[in-house]
């Protein structure tokens, strides 16, 4: 059955995409999988000059979880995109580029770095690290911040927003409607939670960061809440992402009319976890008789059933 | 390498493996060795990252272990020390394993006309012993320094004396000299060895302490929390002397011991 | 090693309490445990009126958690102090009684009710349920009203008063400041976060409520931080609730600063936990020779060490 | 009950349990049997709530079983639908398990002179057999009636059939009678028999709908979502005819079909 998606003007050849940070910039699953049968790849964030990030402890396992306190290390989008995008456009891989920048103008600039670039598909605005301390969970929160972020970036180019929603945010809803409202092409739903944990033995905080950003199946259903309530609310498509380990976690999204997913964590425990959240779905597809886009939204009272 | 733009040595697959044996020695330490039929190329110093092919949601995340062997039984020695490694140790033949790798870089090469000398801290006997053994066909006898709390945290001594001149400390005097594995190593750091160095972090600081001052060389084996394992999820960092950061999985876990910031004694941030 | 915690005016035998709705009223673990044993326990949410609740399904399990929407079915405020109160105070167990209402009138009616029973120690004000349509949520994100309803409740009693502050609050700290200005002797953290779950099998969102609090190991990790960030910001005590199944778990929250802590969904996975929770504690003490207050908050770095 | 003020029956508790046996019927059922010595209270109808001692924070709930025999060694049957039952179908004895119980009520005294129909689907074979087991020796033989998709879904039909008049339908036809357990039912509801009732919730509505009209007594043994087995959680609620819930703990597992509200065949909004 038809595994293709239509995200605004954006199409994918399916609903599976690997979210920012857990992919690197996608060239290390070489050995694992053709990542180019992926609807898409986003892309580590990306900022403006390389990043160093936090010291060590920078992660930790927590029940059905991890945090992580990684402080946006990264190449910068110069490197990026004359070292990796190059790779990436040959094996044909779809590539979202997720940016950070703790200032509206460094969004701006780097928007505008990507737009002269052929072969970036989409941009995802990262508004909502928790894990560093200028920017990130800040601007998430702040609708009017939110909006002026993607109206600026908006006006410098011509490829598809979208932006990462703060599940810190007290009213989620608002952000995205103002996201929207400013031009966003689509909203990814969620970035991480802000959680702790302390060593009892040793009594220390275990991270550097002190706080890190919780993600994997312990999100998950949190995650689901809040893309369900943003499918309701917004006419834009929305993609879903936490705690996505298995095409039956994949499938609670999209039935919940999430138009794709982001597969995270999943590919720390299992580097073939996205290949196989897509077989899983188009098996499913297969046995239901139903294509991607007929599945989606199928699990809310107010489609068809 | 300071900014995280992270190549790999060699191709790496996940593989799922049955468990062919396990060898408990203690509650405390267990020998996993799997079957893999078409053989994994590790070598010495190299890691591979371990999960339970049946652990559902938690532990979540696969656990990194050294090779203790390659090819087509290979083998890891555990240290039970929280859910992960718990798990591992009641593991039953026949259960499924996934294991990832050989991920990481191998020790480098003894230098010609030098003795290596290998400075070993509990489960950290695992990446030397499988060293020890691959240097053993070259004829080459690196002496080895073991230390544990008691004689209960020597696990392969026997297996160790066999490739190697080991000395042995225990915290405790429980058997060899009582104290701690640093206090052998003055006596030995001439200009004519190497180190090769893998256990707790402070062990780890205090050996590079003693190898800088005298310019022996100081290979260090670093375990950090690690989730990938790979590269991608920037989570292993190490302070580099020069600033900025090492990562573990790709830039180790053998490094130089004179690359890293060993800080406060913890060079992975007091992880070990 | 000395157990004994304050909370305001009110001293507990040890920090152990066990969190409302997961021990229903006290009296049912008495072949497990003697329940008197503990520092508290907090009893189901009381309402003015006894209460049905939502239909099937309730509950369900997620990855290191649980969803709850039991929509505080409850026998009521006066059915609880006439046939279970007498007998908890016989006991000699320290009781907390969880209360909930739609409005500021019935949480003052509920208080003055509880007021005039002898065998109550304090009073929780759930503001933060999100299981209900009408109040619940809806209070605890909003520090006006929040403080309105502590200020109402102290003003018709001599109970403590420890207010339960819901995570989905945008900002955690501002609601708990007001709480603490309006008059709180104790701000109680957290309650569950929404979440969903939809079983693909059947394509159905499996609470009937739809959405149903998280809660379990899963939720620890957030918990932690948000009580560390109200014990910075407050001077009254902080009660940590949140995946507390072991001693090591209930460690972290002390180390934290906060004052006591709540075991919740634990007692569902075995129902002597909060015995187990307070001998671990007390043996950690001992092997370390520290009292539990002089635990409290030793892993803050402003603290000694 | 309508208002959750729930009392038990009789004093419960926790005890830990090692596995003494599994017998696998197939990969999905599996009779697991425990050892305790000083013995469990457990009458039929009665249910435990079991979780494995090392399961650590997933799965995080105990699962509600049926006993399939108490005493001494008390046994469960169980399926495999799930990471719970999944992880109970691979233990092996000498495995710790958290056993919590007798939970629950039992099936009430079979009425003086009326001879016990029991309609069992699939592992819903387990209070029922324990029924009929515990009736055998007062010379009460019962008719059975066990129906499942395929031969493979019929685990101890065989013991069954040593205690019963037993009749079994499949819905492939590959054992008895090719149809559902509920057609061969009209012919004996007459005014002398008594229905007995556990398996999915779609069957049990059909049951109590054919037992209704015909004042036919019906008990049906609920499985709804627990969280705790007794009372507190209030998770188990079964939609009572005359308005409000009851609670699958504690006002059952075992409860008069006419007092609950099948709706649309589904007791307990759709669990089984
Ligand atoms: C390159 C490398 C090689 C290693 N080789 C071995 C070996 O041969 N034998 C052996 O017994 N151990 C080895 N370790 C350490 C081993 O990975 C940890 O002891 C193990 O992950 C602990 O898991 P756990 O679930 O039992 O402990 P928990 O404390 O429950 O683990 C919680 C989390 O912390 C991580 N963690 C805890 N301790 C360590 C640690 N010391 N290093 C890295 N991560 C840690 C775990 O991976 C997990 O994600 C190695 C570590 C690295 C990085
Ligand atoms: C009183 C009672 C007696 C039961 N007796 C038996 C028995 O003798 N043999 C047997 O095989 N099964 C029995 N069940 C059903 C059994 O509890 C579930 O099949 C089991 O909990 C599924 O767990 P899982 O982890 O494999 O499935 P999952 O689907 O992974 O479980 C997820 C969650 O849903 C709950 N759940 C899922 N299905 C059911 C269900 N049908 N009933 C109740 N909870 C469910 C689980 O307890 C768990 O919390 C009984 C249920 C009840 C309430
Ligand atoms: C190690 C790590 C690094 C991350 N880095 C980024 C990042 O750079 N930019 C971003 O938008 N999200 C980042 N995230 C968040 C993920 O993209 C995702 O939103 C989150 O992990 C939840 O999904 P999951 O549960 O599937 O992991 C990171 C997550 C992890 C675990
Ligand atoms: C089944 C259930 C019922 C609950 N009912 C209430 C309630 O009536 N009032 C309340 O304040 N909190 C209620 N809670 C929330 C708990 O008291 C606690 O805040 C939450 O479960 C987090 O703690 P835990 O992870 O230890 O369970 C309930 C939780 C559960 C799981
Ligand atoms: S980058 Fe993931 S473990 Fe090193
Ligand atoms: S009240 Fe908890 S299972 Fe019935």
């Amino acid at each position: 059955m038809n595994q293709e998606v239509t995200l605004g003007g954006l199409t994918l050849k399916n609903p599976v995409l690997t979210a920012s940070g857990t992919f690197g910039y996608g060239l290390e699953y070489d050995s694992f999988f053709d990542v180019a049968e992926l609807g898409g790849i986003c892309t580590k964030g990306l900022s403006l000059a390389p990043r160093h990030g936090n010291p060590p402890e920078r992660i930790c396992e927590t029940p059905a979880g991890m945090l992580n306190a990684i402080g946006l290390a990264n190449v910068g989008v110069e490197y990026f995109c004359e070292h990796k995008l190059p790779t990436l456009r040959e094996r044909g891989v779809t590539v979202v580029a997720n940016i950070f920048a703790s200032s509206v103008e460094d969004f701006v600039k780097i928007t505008e770095r990507l737009e002269r670039s052929p072969g970036v598909a989409a941009i995802e605005l990262n508004v909502s690290c928790p894990n560093v301390s200028q920017g990130g969970i800040e601007f998430g929160r702040d609708p009017a911040l939110c909006a002026q972020v993607t109206a600026a970036c908006k006006a410098v180019t011509q490829l598809p927003i979208w932006v990462k929603m703060s599940p810190e945010a007290g009213d989620i809803v608002a952000v995205a409607k103002a996201c929207e409202e400013a031009g966003a092409d689509a909203v990814t739903a969620i970035n991480t939670i802000r959680g702790m944990s302390i060593d009892p033995s040793t009594g220390r905080v275990r991270l550097a960061n002190r706080t890190g950003g919780l993600s994997g199946p312990a999100l998950r259903p949190i995650a689901l809440r809040i893309v369900w309530d943003l499918v309701g609310a917004l006419r834009i498509p929305v993609i879903g992402i936490g705690g996505v380990f298995s095409a039956e976690d994949a499938l609670q999204f999209l039935l919940a009319g999430a138009s794709a997913v982001q597969v995270g964590t999943a590919s720390f425990s299992d580097p073939t976890a996205a290949s196989k959240v897509r077989q899983g779905i188009a098996a499913y597809c297969a046995a239901h008789q139903l294509t991607v886009s007929e599945l989606i939204g199928r699990g809310r009272p107010d489609s068809r059933r | 390498m300071s900014h995280p733009d992270l190549t790999p040595l060699a191709p790496r697959r996940q593989i799922t493996a049955n468990l062919a044996r396990r060898d408990s020695m203690g509650p405390a330490y267990h020998v996993l060795t799997f079957d893999v039929p078409e053989g994994v190329d590790a070598r010495p110093g190299q890691f591979t990252m371990v999960r339970g092919a049946e652990w559902g949601d938690a532990p979540l995340l696969p656990r990194p272990m050294s090779y203790l062997s390659g090819g087509r039984r290979p083998s890891i020695l555990i240290k039970v020390v929280g859910d992960g490694t718990t798990r591992m140790a009641r593991a039953v033949p026949g259960e499924p394993f996934h294991l990832l790798g050989p991920l990481g870089n191998t020790w480098p090469e003894v230098t010609e006309g030098k003795r290596p000398v290998l400075v070993a801290g509990g489960v950290g006997v695992a990446p030397l012993l499988y060293l020890a053994r691959s240097l053993a066909p070259h004829g080459v006898r690196p002496i080895a320094l073991y230390g544990g709390r008691s004689e209960r945290d020597l696990p392969m001594h026997e297996e160790l004396a066999e490739v190697c001149d080991l000395h042995v400390t225990t915290e405790d005097g429980s058997r060899g000299e009582r104290g701690r594995v640093t206090q052998l190593l003055p006596d030995l750091l001439s200009g004519d060895v190497e180190v090769f160095t893998c256990g707790p972090d402070r062990m780890m600081a205090a050996v590079a302490a003693l190898c800088a001052p005298r310019e022996v060389r100081c290979i260090a084996s670093l375990e950090t929390p690690m989730a990938c394992g790979y590269g991608v999820c920037l989570g292993c960092p190490v302070k580099r002397a020069e600033g900025g950061y090492l990562y573990a999985c790709m830039d180790g876990p053998c490094i130089d011991a004179a690359s890293i910031d060993w800080g406060d004694g913890a060079a992975a941030g007091g992880a070990a």
